[in-house]
This record gives structure tokens, C-alpha cells and sequence, in this order.
């Protein structure tokens, strides 16, 4: 009986504790009306971001992020015209493989992705989940992002002359620069040149 | 399930008779959009996104949305976690047992395509759209606890989209 | 007991049992005949200087031309660890169970029989348990190992 | 009365069940409502990780083994760079090591917050679920600002760590450190003298120690059966052996005695955590390490304590 008695006590005790949440304010986050403030890092969907001033891809085709995706997410299909530069001809992201883990940002050079706070893309159909450049793109448009690229810019410049018209900008700040750089930019292209994967990934993910 | 799917047949033929279909439909349709009973049906990392949004700071009741045991007790499977080729027959048992309407929500990339483990994986299963069919794709990995209730809203709104005609056919 | 100790103690102790090999870093790795493996195993676990009660770990390996399966043992008492390897060959790979010296052996090695395909002796269950029951394609592990359905990483 | 025939009978429990929070089959003989022999099926999650890992650099394997263990993610992170470490003899620097026990622990003061949680759930007891995941959010708000997500963090790395961490996180981490201290008090006194948490706990599931060594057992549960090993004491690794806390340790090696064993030693995290946020220095965090790293030849195998074992 005495047992029963303290055994009572004690859920009478416990009660107290949940009690004394009663008159609290709750934690909870009313998620539709009031939303959480994404912290800077937060990794969600993977835009591709356009330069602040003509609003141009910064994209450069290197292909770094393909290779460091460990999920085989991207694909990026960049043939080299006649005037050997890397033209971005296809660049899809699936995020239906993807696992946000953010090497791709950790491997461009050229601040051309990032990982961003957004998170709110639900959809009935699955092909919805394949973005390519231009959606990529278009999301990623109001993005604010550091760019570390302005230096690089520079070295890379002799490079997309043509298509990008922020160049000429750069060229007149600091010329200096452009001529001790270009070397390593080319080393880096006989590699991307030897090793010659562009024409054969569809291939293999066709067969797939 | 026969009389509500018949009803608009019959009520057409009545003159004014739309009116009861349409209502019937919202009504019905609201029922089941705001009371959403999901399974726990929870494998992996994606399971514990799913007990995060179901408590204290995400709160899924508030969207009408309470946990069953039971398949027979709920309205909507939320495939949280990996399905592995050992699982996959035992998700097509639960979706079998479960009462029409029934809903699906692939939550993470691992249930819509095999996210991290459709390379190189031998027991994974390559997404669950060829096991059930699914309503809501949820992209993450594992997804927010906000995505998972965008999902849900979303599945919210295709419920209430539906026309009797086509209620119970999937 | 240090490293060093650990193997100075071993090697003359144990000279025609284990073999030290140098492969093995921060802990010791030492190798054994495929045939004397249980009854080494059972000498490490009742040797009053090493005590190795605790089965940490069994992994497989295959290395394209043997098999591997290499034994973490710990010891609770001593806090020492060591690592034994078993090697084996590609053909009809087969080993002995463990599992009267340490109980906990019994799932890993149902585990390296499913996945590796080496054989184990006088194993009480041996029976397949990470797979799927209708599973006919073979052993995954192994490094030739191919099925219709396996879709390999991109070369990128 | 005379005794009634009891007869034993099998019950399947699994793969999907409410209470597993994971998947896995067990073939129970029951005798009225004592469980007599329980056979366990697993492999509902094998998902190949091993082989996935194959055929990817090291950087790339970092992510996929974030899903291998995903209550405490760190700690894989952690457990494969240590490996590769300390095949290639890579100097951590200081302030990553700091960083890396602070994830550390607050990863396994999370994993214990769902032991917490859910156990009791699934006894019968909604509250503490409600009240171990609210505490959780906090130390999910801290990785999320740190590395960006909360749960599959891929910030510990081959070298040391990817990100520092934000000017905010150290007060922040102060606060949640001693709020989750009040609070563990407060989860005591609603469960531990409750008579129904008590009746349900106490003398269920139990397991003696040489049963538990035979069985290779480790962790919580291993220390709750009586037997006084740690490898953060007794195997150090990072810089355990700079910090000072206790190893909680109970005999009876039952279900209450795991709880309690958790709930002691999420306090003992929180103190590590607070000597470590004393202790943390300016500086680099990462070491100079190519992203296709690849470690030296050889072997090792690792081991550290993780908060499950």
C-alpha cells in the first residue's frame, strides 16, 4: 500500500514538471507563416551562380565539380570549339542523387556554384528534379555570394574574351597579373585535354 | 469507395445535381487533405528528420498530420530512409494493407532514385516509384524538417485538386 | 604493455605461430597459417600476458590474387590490441570458425561467407543474412563480382 | 487457482515496426509475455557502403559514410580520418583537434538525447520525446551553423576540419551546454522514481558482464554491464587525455542502467565540452591536404568510442 502511495507521489511529481511547461512559450515553429533564418553555410539546393554585374554565368566548364561529386550528380558536357575554349554545352544537376555534402563548392574555383539556404522544392514529378543550366541558374539569381574569383578572373581572361563582357573591365585594372598566370591556366587544360573523359561520360551513363 | 466514385453519374443526370457533386468533393476532399495519418515507416538518416519534424520545434500536427502504428490506420506512407531490395517487398506489403485513399511521400533522394547509393550499390533499391506509386517527391538528404512540411503541403493541395471521377484510381 | 613490448613478447613466444608483417600501422599486425588459426586464437585468449577476450572486428579483402580476412582481437584487462591476418587463396577460399573461442564471431563470419564467398568450417549457422533471400548473383564483395543490375560509378 | 498451462508461441516483430527506429526482424518465442528466445534478422539497411566506397577518393568517401551510422555522423567522419591519418602520419593541427572533440561530443550528447527520447517513447511515455528533441535542436542549430547541415555533416576531414566555426558559435555552445546539464537533472527527476518507467525498466534485458565481453558488446552498453572501458581513457586518441571527466560506470546491466548510464554521460560530455571551448587557440584548422589525397601503403585498422557503441 505504502508503495502504492509513493509510486503516486512520484507520478504527481513528474506531472509537476510537465506542468510547469504549461504557461511556457512554445518552441514550436509555425513553419508555413514564420520561417527559420537559414545560417550562411546552410547547404540546401545547388545553384549556379551569374556574375553581379552583366548577370553571365561564372561557370567556366572546368569540370572540377563533376569529378568531385561523390554521387556522380553532375554532368557537364563541354566539347572545345575551334578556338579551343570550353564551351558549356549541357550542364545538369539531379537531385534526385545528390547528397548536399558541398564538394562541388569546395572544388570551383571560380564561384560558379554554391549550396544555398533553400530548401522548398517538393514536386508530383520526378523529371522535375532534373535542373538544368538555365534553372540552375534562374534560382540562383538572388543568391549573395563572395567572389573569390576576381583575381582568378584575371588570369583566366585571356580565355572567354569573347563571351564574357565584364573582361575588358578586368583587363584595364591590372594588366600585370594576366601575363605570369596564363601559364599554369594552360598547363591545367593539357591535362583536362589528355585525359579526355568529355566524350565518353554519356556514353557510359547511357548504358546505364 | 463504389457509391462515392458512382456518385457523380448519378447526381449529373439530376438537374442541379453538379452542385452536390462539387461539394461532396470539397468536403470530402478537405477530409482527407487535413487529416493526413502517416505511417512510420522509417529505414534510415531520413527516419530521424521525420521524428525531428514530428516534435517539439516543427510540430507536425499542426498539420493534421499524427503518426499510426498501423497500416491500416493511416492514409499515407512517408518512405523515409533507403529501401533495400530486403525491404522493398515488405514496403509493398504495407502499401497494400493500408485503406483507400492512399498517399505517398518519397522523402530524400534514396527513395526517388537511390540518391548516395544508386552507383555502385548491389542491394539497394534504384527508387521506390517501380515498388508504389508516389505522389510527392521530396528532394535532401536527408531533407529539412521544413522541406518534409512543404511536401506535405504540397500533397496537401494535389488532394484537394482531385475530382471525385478519378478518387480512388492510382 | 606497449607496442614494442607486445611484440617482442609475441616473437619469441609465438615464433613459429605468427609472423609479424610490416604492412600494419599504429597496431600490430601479425599473420597465421590458415590452419593454425583456432588453435592460436584460443593460446591468445587464454595466455595470462595478453588475455585477448574482446573480438573487436573480423574484415574480408579480397586483393585480387588471395583473400584476406584480417581478425581486430582486443583485450579488456591488458588494453592492448593486435590485428591478425589470414591469408587464403582465390580458389575454394576456406577458413575455420572462431566462434568457440569468442561467440561474438559468429556474425562476422556469416557475413564474410555471404559477402566474400570464403567457407567457413564448423560454423554452427551458416546462413545468408545481409541479402535478400532470393539473392543468386553471387559473392558482391569480390572485386570481379558483376550483375545486370549493378550500375558502376561514372569514370569522370 | 490452479496454474495455467502456459504454452510457447512465435511472434514476428519486424521488419517495420513502430519501436525498431531502424529495420530489423526478430523472431520472438514468447511464454504469456516473457520473451524466451528472440532470433535477429538484419540486412534490411545493407546498403553496400563498403563497395560504394571502392571506387572513390578518399574526399568523396567522407559524405557516403556520413549515412552509414547517421544518429552520429561525426564520429564516421571522424573514424575514417583518423585512419587515413595515421596511415600517412598527418599532423592535425591544434585548433582542429579542439574543433573535432567539441563535434564530438555535442554529435554524441545529440545521440543520447534520441536514446533518451525514443526509449522512453516507446515505453509509454510521450514527454521526455518531446523534450529530448527540443534540446536536440539546439545542438543541431549549432552544426547547422557551422557546417550547414544537421545531420549528414561531412565536415570532419581527412587533416582536420572544413569550416571554422562562426564568431556566434562559442557563446551559443555555452548556453546549450549548460541548459542541456539543467535539463538532464530535469529528465532525472521525471523519469527515475516514476513507477511505471521503473516496473518497465528495471531487471529487463539484462546482461552480465562475460556475456557481454563473449559478445564483443561495447560502449554504453558494455560499460553499463559493469565493466570499466573506454577507449577515449584507455585507447586515447584526438586530445582526450588533456580533458578532464569521469567514466560512468553501473553493474546491473539492465535497461534502467543503460538509461541512467546515458543520462551521466551526457553531463560528462557537456564538461568536456566546456573545458574544450576554455582550451580552444587561434589558428589553422586543416592541414595541407590535396583533395585526391591518397594515404601511404599499408594497413591499420581504427577504433573510437562512438556514442552507440
Amino acid at each position: 500500500m505504502l508503495g502504492y502511495i509513493k509510486g503516486l507521489v512520484e507520478l504527481v511529481k513528474g506531472l509537476g514538471i510537465t506542468g510547469k511547461h504549461l504557461g511556457k512559450h512554445a518552441v514550436t515553429l509555425q513553419y508555413p507563416e514564420e520561417k527559420d533564418i537559414m545560417p550562411e553555410r546552410s547547404r540546401g539546393v545547388v545553384v549556379l551562380l551569374s556574375d553581379k554585374e552583366d548577370g553571365s554565368l561564372n561557370c567556366t566548364a572546368c569540370e572540377l565539380c563533376m569529378r568531385a561529386c561523390p554521387t556522380a550528380a553532375i554532368r557537364i558536357i563541354a566539347p572545345r570549339g575551334e578556338d579551343k575554349k570550353k564551351k558549356l554545352e549541357l550542364f545538369e544537376l539531379d537531385f534526385s542523387l545528390c547528397c548536399y555534402c558541398g564538394l562541388c563548392e569546395e572544388a570551383c574555383n571560380f564561384s560558379a556554384l554554391k549550396l544555398t539556404g533553400k530548401y522548398e522544392y517538393s514536386t508530383g514529378n520526378k523529371d522535375d528534379l532534373l535542373w538544368d543550366v538555365n534553372k540552375l541558374q534562374d534560382v540562383g539569381r538572388d543568391v549573395d555570394y563572395v567572389d573569390k574569383r576576381k583575381k582568378k578572373v584575371k588570369k583566366v581572361a585571356p580565355k572567354p574574351t569573347e563571351t564574357v563582357d565584364s573582361k575588358p573591365k578586368s583587363d584595364e585594372i591590372k594588366t600585370d597579373k594576366i601575363e605570369t598566370k596564363p601559364s599554369a591556366t594552360e598547363n591545367k587544360t593539357d591535362k583536362i585535354e589528355t585525359t579526355k573523359p568529355v566524350d565518353e561520360k554519356p556514353k557510359s551513363e547511357g548504358e546505364a | 469507395m463504389g457509391i462515392i466514385k458512382k456518385l457523380p453519374i448519378y447526381s449529373e443526370k439530376i438537374p442541379g445535381g453538379g452542385i452536390v457533386t462539387t461539394s461532396v468533393e470539397q468536403i470530402l476532399n478537405f477530409a482527407q487533405a487535413k487529416s493526413l495519418w502517416y505511417l512510420l515507416f522509417g529505414t534510415a538518416c531520413c527516419a530521424i528528420e521525420l521524428m525531428c519534424t514530428g516534435a517539439s520545434r516543427y510540430d507536425f500536427d499542426r498539420l493534421g498530420m499524427i503518426f499510426r502504428a498501423s497500416p491500416r490506420q493511416s492514409d499515407l506512407i512517408i518512405a523515409a530512409g533507403t529501401i533495400t531490395k530486403k525491404m522493398a517487398p515488405r514496403l509493398r506489403t504495407l502499401y497494400d494493407q493500408m485503406a483507400e485513399p492512399r498517399y505517398v511521400i518519397a522523402m530524400g533522394g534514396c527513395t526517388i532514385k537511390g540518391g548516395p547509393f544508386y552507383y555502385d550499390s548491389y542491394s539497394v533499391e534504384k527508387g521506390i516509384e517501380h515498388i508504389i506509386p508516389v505522389d510527392v517527391f521530396i528532394p535532401g538528404c536527408p531533407p529539412r524538417p521544413e522541406s518534409l512540411l512543404e511536401g506535405c503541403l504540397t500533397l496537401q493541395k494535389q488532394i484537394q485538386q482531385r475530382k471525385l471521377a478519378d478518387w480512388q484510381e492510382k | 604493455m606497449t607496442n614494442e613490448e607486445l611484440k617482442s613478447y609475441i616473437e619469441t613466444n609465438y615464433t613459429s605461430l605468427l609472423t609479424h608483417n610490416e604492412a600494419g600501422k599504429y597496431d600490430l599486425l601479425f599473420e597465421v597459417d590458415a590452419v593454425n588459426l583456432v588453435t592460436v586464437c584460443e593460446k591468445l585468449k587464454n595466455d595470462p600476458e595478453l588475455l585477448f577476450d574482446y573480438f573487436c572486428n573480423l574484415s574480408g579483402a579480397d586483393t585480387t590474387e588471395k583473400f584476406e580476412a584480417i581478425y581486430n582481437l582486443g583485450s579488456i584487462k591488458k588494453k592492448i590490441r593486435i590485428d591478425i591476418k589470414v591469408v587464403l587463396p582465390h580458389e575454394n577460399p576456406v577458413i575455420d570458425s572462431v566462434q568457440t573461442v569468442w561467440p561474438a564471431a559468429n556474425w562476422y563470419e556469416r557475413e564474410m561467407w555471404e559477402l566474400y564467398g570464403i567457407h567457413i568450417n564448423n560454423h554452427d549457422n551458416l546462413t545468408r543474412f545481409l541479402l535478400h533471400d532470393e539473392w543468386d548473383e553471387g559473392y558482391p564483395m569480390r572485386k570481379d563480382w558483376d550483375a545486370p543490375d549493378f550500375i558502376r560509378f561514372p569514370d569522370l | 487457482m490452479t496454474d495455467l498451462r502456459t504454452e510457447e508461441f512465435d511472434i514476428n516483430m519486424g521488419p517495420h515496426h513502430p519501436s525498431t527506429h531502424g529495420v530489423c526482424r526478430l523472431l520472438l518465442t514468447m511464454d504469456g509475455e516473457k520473451v524466451v528466445k528472440v532470433v535477429p534478422y538484419i540486412g534490411y539497411l545493407h546498403r553496400a557502403i563498403e563497395k560504394i566506397c571502392e571506387n572513390r577518393t578518399y574526399a568523396m568517401c567522407i559524405p557516403i559514410l556520413d549515412r552509414f551510422e547517421y544518429v552520429t555522423a561525426m564520429s564516421c567522419n571522424y573514424v575514417f580520418s583518423l585512419a587515413a591519418e595515421r596511415l600517412s602520419g598527418i599532423e592535425v593541427p591544434e585548433r582542429a583537434e579542439y574543433l573535432r572533440v567539441i563535434m564530438l561530443e555535442l554529435n554524441r550528447i545529440a545521440s543520447h538525447l534520441i536514446f533518451f527520447g525514443t526509449t522512453a517513447m516507446d515505453i509509454g511515455a510521450l514527454t521526455p520525446f518531446l523534450y529530448a528533441l527540443r534540446e536536440r535542436e539546439y545542438i543541431m542549430d549549432l552544426f547547422e551553423m557551422t557546417c550547414g547541415q544537421r545531420l549528414t555533416y561531412n565536415y570532419i576531414r581527412v587533416g582536420g576540419v572544413s569550416k571554422d566555426i562562426p564568431e556566434k558559435f562559442i557563446p551559443q555552445c555555452k548556453v546549450t551546454i549548460s541548459t542541456i546539464t539543467e535539463k538532464v537533472e530535469e529528465y532525472k527527476r521525471l523519469l527515475n522514481k516514476n513507477p511505471i518507467w521503473k516496473m518497465r525498466t528495471i531487471g529487463i534485458g539484462k546482461l552480465d558482464a562475460d556475456l557481454a565481453i563473449a559478445y564483443g558488446v561495447s560502449g554504453p552498453i558494455l560499460r553499463a554491464s559493469g565493466i570499466d572501458y573506454d577507449l577515449r581513457r584507455d585507447d586515447p586518441y584526438s586530445i582526450y587525455d588533456r580533458f578532464d571527466f569521469n567514466i560512468p560506470v553501473y553493474h546491473n546491466g539492465d535497461v534502467f542502467d543503460r538509461y541512467m548510464l546515458r543520462l551521466d554521460e551526457i553531463q560528462e560530455s557537456c564538461k568536456i565540452v566546456a573545458q574544450a571551448l576554455e582550451g580552444i587557440e587561434e589558428g589553422p584548422i586543416r592541414a595541407k591536404v590535396s583533395p585526391n589525397f591518397k594515404p601511404a601503403a599499408g594497413e591499420t585498422y581504427t577504433r573510437i568510442e562512438n556514442s552507440r557503441g
